[in-house]
């Protein structure tokens, strides 16, 4: 009895993680927007940013938690989504293609360049990897500054198209909020499945031990591009929507420190959870301007609880959490007789 | 020519800084195989240390009248500020993520970067304040003492660029038509003999030993009797003195220093390990050094904004032919 | 594993479809998106009105880099701010208080601050932002958002063209700095070999172009146009380079900070040329300080005439509080009180006890009413930029940045 | 007919001949012991063969086909797996995971089947998580599929590597010191998943084992390695009597019985 009871707890909580709890946040979430006060603009600005850095954690979570590639310049992929933004939406070239059309041409395009530095630097592991991506990051960031005749250098690109889709154009921060929160979504969904994968797993097995995974037959070097290539084309998309929310770029706007905020998102929310990146993103990018309150303080304190976060949650708010595979087939191998009898 | 001879010196002089800070780093991978990314801040701290020393020394005549000992006194203190500023950050942000990931161990670092910066810039505003605590009407310190500490705290740090009095100067030597000035060699002078007193620490002396034993394998070195924590420690204070006398360095030559000096030569630095293969002390010197040529040459063919492009690139084409590093071992496997 | 997505994701959609009718209005007319009372009194002013209850305090908006590597400046320009108010008292009755809004010198923070103010029902304005990369994807928020700005600090000419009725610049535009310059520079100094450094940033490679282009329009000659990085501190190489080409001066495009470290190490160099640079170098004391007496001699344009009616008053305040006015502080100080009095032109008290402040009026009062500054006399021109801008070629002699020449232009 | 058959493989590195001109003949569905002191050069040859080195000269055929100097993955690919020294699992997947990794090379859905969750995706994920708990209760872990690979006990552990390394039915498994730091009794366990291995799924067997006990025991040909090079070869009984092997090997030779 006593069993049966805790049981049905058991499985009342697994219900509440699995489907109440985000079914919860994404309503709060989706709701911000609809609340009707002077502040809404407000959050809806920090929360879509916050979103913003979800999908970019989401990018890098496939370059750093699943396949195991350290990558210090993933702001790279976000400029040249921007970028190429900029060039094929706005005045400056007086290009002006669809905005969902811009979306997957930066993301393409930020994939093909993720492909072109990856090829050479197959071979290099841990920290070396991290160096040459930090290089090529700032590289790509000094040729935005510098190329001044294609990317107007420094003074930056303004007057980006606002996105239209069908006939709409969209002004407001509440487009891009609901739009933003939507592509997390799609992302959510679709990385799940493929971390739980043939593709998944070899990531993940790539991530744990390169030599091990590649003499169990795993084609590393394909599985290395591919992953580089998919976290770049987040990236570049991430890129894209930035560039036409804020309306105008400059090369500073993809500094290092952007490289470097990202990765402690996806470390924070917990490396090789998806879902973890949320709440790293929440924490991160949130809370500096949740801070705003202590004005000139308020970085000491960020770079305060940056070091008690992690020295309270090494693993990050969410760790990886395994599905339970073995019971699973159980369950299944059971409807199967049930169905033969 | 002459100017290209000018340009490589010049080189040297920034290596020189590159491969100084790059020790730290090294060094710290050595034992922790981390990346201490607040490593180029514990050089900007140390960098103040020095800063106010010298105006101390100044302002009371000190330095008039023996400069040779000034600069002495500043050195110290810069490395001292810095090594102790290294042992406590180790102590308090990285020792209790020994075990958790490499990663765990960066953010913290990270973290530690933005408060080391902020808390420089803000010193004068924690002085000020701590010298107006007082319960009801009565004051915590007396009129003198408060005083004291708003400007002390006022003439260590700020937001504002803090100046080294110039005490170098600009004079130099003519060699022909090529002209050195004396605080150029004199830095490069410094650089290496605390180069070579570093590789013969670490060659020849018992902590040495200690300290390569413990970055081939922690729990080995323990087993042999070796206390890891202690060893650790020692390796962030050296590490972090050399940084401070880099500060120094880049204060006395430089003249000005400022809350966010410490980032490019971090990066810089850190590159510069890596390039000559991380964890390797001579490897660290040697990647300084061709990191500080490769800028200079670079700007003989192209224009001065692509120095950094150049200097990139051939840290990308030299790791592509040899992924460790030009002296590295096989530390190249580390994974995340 | 996937159910529970599906699940999401469909409620997502849900949500979204719902959520679109909702969301879709504001993007039509994002005036809508303001505050409450905007519906009741938009018959009174168009943009609606600043209503501010008895007992609260009237919000002045400062944004600037409260924190790393600007925030001397940023500080510098709380500070002013914060004196305006003091020396302004009272609104009407109404407490008037600064809050500033940390925008580090970016874009992405500067929005947020931007959203930050227009969300706050009894804001003012703004003064600020600080840096042109924070102008410039701010300034479309305060635009829409009709929250009155005013940068006394940001001199990119994109400012002050999007053309929004309700944002205004005190300073000179890089433009006419670099008029200033190119004419000091040729002219006066009959200098006609000039090598250009900049910093790479939108507002020292900014000013850097417009001086390159307008010093080779008057028949100068450029014997080379060099960029450095921001943060590094050995420019040897770059000055060889420029030395190479020998000009008879350097006009430098950038801060302080690295604008006094090119100074010292051009001199060390041997240069004996003149050493020119925009207001972003014009900072007491760090630039020549930091440059070791390097900077000696050197000049700089700048848009605020120190001295003018009222600064020795508006100094003593500043100083016994803060210690010098490092570069805006003045400025913002204006900027402040432009604002102020403006507000105490157009406010009343409605039949509720409220302070009305009706915002295009508030406009309207700010462009129509010149204001004679302690950094001189300040007149709207129908874009928000000065009608007569004064700028002030000043040089460094000892420890002082004393007045060489005042150009004057429009009137 | 042999399955591995290598000729005059040698491998270097720097100056020192880690395996010098090594000709071995493996029949299918054999089990071979490959012995010798340490730095003989044993774990050397497994890697040449596993593709993880690639020998200066000489060239080993896989079923009468030249593998030499294919990438390991391509080796795996064709038949043959290993297992390591020092434990090698991928520590933070669970146990479960660690045996679907292996079955890498069996499965052919694609990155854009797992977007899309085609039929062929959800098909697959089903049979091959079927297969893992096959293969885990064929080495006894059934139960303890859903732990963390790193908590497992040390025995559990080695199997799992096992484990793994069948999950793509190879051919040829190679099993380096499959025993090293048991207990007798999970030695005991051992040899007889090891027989089972051969037996049940006809793999054919190559093991490194410095337990002199259990290669008499199991192994139907022994391969002496002495510095890089065969010395001696041919069934328990004759290598308990080559002088050779007692020379350079084996030392005295009741040491054989200890």
């Amino acid at each position: 009895m006593k069993e049966f009871a805790s049981k049905l707890f058991n499985k009342l909580d697994q219900r509440i993680i699995r489907y109440v709890l985000p079914s919860l946040i994404s309503i709060v979430i989706l709701s911000i927007p609809l609340i009707n006060s002077p502040q809404k603009n407000l959050w809806v600005r920090i929360i879509g940013y916050a979103g913003l850095y979800i999908i970019l954690g989401l990018g890098l979570l496939v370059h750093v938690g699943l396949a195991g590639m350290f990558d210090l310049g993933f702001a790279a992929f976000y400029a040249i989504g921007a970028y190429t933004y900029a060039f094929l939406a706005s005045p400056h070239f007086n290009i002006h293609l669809p905005f969902l059309l811009v979306l997957v041409l930066a993301g393409s395009f930020a994939a093909i360049v993720g492909l072109l530095i990856c090829i050479p630097v197959l071979k290099l592991r841990g920290d070396y990897l991290g160096i040459v991506t930090l290089g090529f990051g700032e590289i790509v960031r000094m040729l935005l500054m510098n190329l001044t005749n294609i990317t107007n250098g420094s003074q930056g690109i303004f007057k980006l198209d606002k996105p239209s889709i069908l006939v709409m154009t969209f002004t407001s921060g509440t487009f891009f909020y609901y739009f933003i929160f939507i592509l997390v979504a799609l992302l959510l969904f679709l990385l799940n499945r493929v971390i739980n994968s043939r593709t998944g797993r070899a990531w993940l097995a790539m991530r744990e031990d390169e030599d091990v995974a590649q003499m169990s037959g795993i084609n590393t070097s394909k599985y290395k591009l591919l992953a580089f290539a998919l976290g770049a084309f987040i990236g570049g998309m991430g890129g894209a929507i930035f560039a036409s929310w804020q309306g105008s770029i400059f090369p500073d706007n993809f500094n290092m420190n952007v490289s470097i905020n990202i990765l402690c998102v996806i470390i924070l929310g917990g490396l090789g959870n998806q879902f973890g990146v949320i709440l790293g993103a929440m924490a991160l990018i949130a809370l500096p301007d949740i801070l705003r309150g202590f004005s000139d303080y308020r970085m000491i304190i960020f770079g305060l609880l940056l070091i008690i976060m992690m020295i309270l949650q090494p693993q990050g708010f969410l760790p990886r959490k395994a599905p339970e595979l073995e019971n699973k087939v159980l369950k299944q191998g059971k409807k199967k007789k049930e169905v033969q009898s | 020519m002459q100017k290209l001879i000018e340009q490589l010196i010049n080189g040297m002089t920034v290596g020189s800084f590159y491969a100084l800070i790059a020790l730290g780093y090294t060094m710290v991978y050595g034992v922790l195989s981390m990346i201490n990314f607040a490593h180029g801040d514990i050089f900007m701290v140390g960098a103040y240390f020095g800063c106010f020393t010298i105006t101390q020394l100044s302002a009371s005549g000190f330095t008039q009248a023996h400069p040779i000992l000034a600069i002495i006194f500043t050195f110290l203190a810069g490395a001292l500020g810095s090594a102790l500023t290294g042992i406590t950050v180790e102590r308090l942000a990285y020792r209790p993520l020994r075990k958790a990931s490499r990663l765990a161990t960066l953010i913290s670092a990270i973290g530690t970067s933005i408060f080391l910066q902020e808390f420089v810039r803000l010193i004068p505003k924690f002085g000020s304040s701590i010298a107006s605590i007082h319960f009801g009407e009565k004051n915590l310190f007396p009129e003198s003492w408060s005083t004291a500490i708003t400007n002390v705290t006022k003439t260590f740090g700020g937001a504002m660029v803090k100046t080294y009095p110039g005490v170098l100067g600009t004079a130099g030597i003519k060699l022909g038509e090529i002209a050195i000035s004396y605080s150029r060699i004199l830095i490069l002078a410094i650089a290496i003999v605390f180069m070579v007193l570093l590789y013969l620490l670490v060659r020849l002396t018992k902590i040495g030993k200690a300290m390569r034993a413990v970055s081939e394998d922690k729990d080995t070195a323990s087993l042999m009797g070796i206390n890891v924590n202690r060893i650790i420690s020692n390796t962030f204070f050296i590490g972090s003195a050399l940084a401070g006398i880099a500060g120094v360095m880049m204060g006395l030559f430089y003249l000005q220093i400022r809350p966010t000096m410490g980032f490019t030569p971090g990066i810089k630095a850190f590159t510069a390990a890596v390039v000559g293969g991380i964890g390797n002390i001579p490897g660290a010197m040697l990647g300084g050094y061709i990191l500080g040529l490769a800028e200079v040459i670079s700007i003989q063919f192209l224009p001065a904004v692509y120095k950094d492009i150049v200097a990139f690139t051939i840290l990308i084409v030299m790791l592509i032919f040899k992924p460790t590093g030009i002296l590295g071992g096989s530390g190249g496997k580390n994974k995340l | 594993m996937s159910k529970r997505f599906f699940v999401i994701s469909t409620l997502t959609i849900a949500m979204v479809l719902f959520a679109a009718c909702g969301g879709a209005a504001p993007a039509e007319e994002p005036a809508q998106a303001d505050e409450a009372e905007a519906a009741e009194s938009v018959a009174a002013d168009e943009w609606g009105n600043i209503v501010v209850p008895a007992g609260e305090k009237v919000v002045l908006g400062l944004s600037s880099a409260l924190s790393a590597g600007y925030a001397a400046y940023g500080q510098d320009m709380l500070n002013g701010a914060t004196v305006a108010v003091q020396t302004f008292g009272d609104l009407n009755g109404w407490e008037v208080s600064v809050e500033g809004g940390d925008d580090q010198c970016e874009g992405a923070p500067g929005v947020t601050v931007a959203e930050q103010f227009s969300a706050n029902p009894y804001l003012l304005g703004v003064v600020g932002p600080m840096c042109s990369g924070t102008v410039v994807p701010a300034m479309d928020v305060y635009g829409e958002n009709h929250v009155m700005m005013i940068t006394p600090s940001s001199t990119a000419v994109a400012v002050t063209a999007a053309g929004y009725e309700n944002i205004f610049r005190i300073v000179a535009n890089d433009d006419l700095q670099a008029q200033v310059a190119v004419d000091y520079l040729f002219n006066e100094l009959g200098i006609t070999t000039l090598g250009i450094v900049h910093d790479q940033s939108i507002y020292g490679e900014g000013i850097a172009q417009a001086v390159q282009s307008k010093f080779e329009a008057v028949g100068g000659t450029v014997t080379g146009f060099e960029g450095i990085t921001r943060g590094d501190t050995d420019f040897s190489a770059v000055v060889s380079t420029m030395l190479a080409g020998n000009p008879a001066a350097i006009y430098w495009g950038g801060m302080d900070a690295e604008g006094a470290l090119l100074v010292n190490q051009l001199r060390a160099a041997g240069f004996e040329g003149v050493y020119f640079g925009p207001d972003g170098i014009k900072s007491i004391p760090s630039f020549v300080e930091a440059s070791g007496g390097a900077a000696e001699g050197a000049y700089m344009t700048f848009g605020a005439v120190g001295g003018a009616t009222g600064y020795d008053e508006f100094l003593a305040t500043f100083t016994s509080q803060f210690g010098d006015p490092v570069a805006y502080g003045p400025g913002s100080y204006d900027a402040a009180m432009i604002m102020l009095n403006a507000a105490k032109a157009v406010s009343y008290v409605d039949d509720d006890g409220n302070l009305v402040i009706p915002k295009k009026a508030l406009a309207d009062m700010v462009r129509a009413t010149p204001y004679d500054g302690i950094t001189g006399h300040l007149e709207f021109d129908e874009n928000g930029d000065l009608k007569v801008v004064s700028i002030t070629v000043f040089q460094a002699q000892g420890s002082e940045l004393v007045p060489v020449k005042v150009y004057d232009f429009g009137g | 007919m042999n399955i591995i058959s290598s000729s005059n493989v040698t491998k270097r590195f720097g100056g020192l001949e880690a395996i010098r001109n090594l000709d071995v003949e493996i029949s299918e569905a054999s089990i071979t012991s490959v012995i010798g002191p340490n730095g003989a050069g044993k774990t050397t040859f497994f890697n040449c063969i596993t593709g993880y080195y690639k020998p200066e000269f000489g060239n080993i055929l896989f079923l009468e086909k030249e593998i030499t100097g294919l990438p390991p993955h391509r080796i795996a690919e064709e038949g043959i797996s290993r297992t390591y020294q020092n434990i090698r699992l991928f520590n933070s997947l669970t146990v479960i995971e660690n045996i679907l990794a292996g079955e890498h090379t069996k499965l052919h859905c694609s990155f854009a089947d797992s977007l899309i969750a085609s039929k062929r995706y959800r098909m697959e994920e089903t049979e091959s998580i079927k297969r893992a708990k096959e293969i885990l209760s064929f080495v006894g872990l059934s139960g303890c599929g859903d732990q963390l690979a790193c908590n497992l006990a040390y025995g559990a552990q080695r199997r799992l590597e096992i484990a793994r390394a069948i999950a793509n039915s190879p051919k040829v498994l190679l099993l380096d010191e499959p025993t090293a730091g048991m207990n007798p009794s999970e030695t005991v366990e051992m040899i007889k998943l090891i027989r089972r291995l051969r037996d049940k799924l006809n793999i054919t067997i190559i093991l490194i084992e410095h337990d002199i006990k259990l290669v008499m025991e199991i192994s139907e040909k022994i391969i002496v390695l002495d510095f890089g090079s065969k010395i001696a070869e041919g069934k328990p009984l004759e290598i308990q009597n080559d002088p050779t092997v007692i020379e350079a090997y084996l030392g005295k030779k009741n040491s054989l019985y200890q």
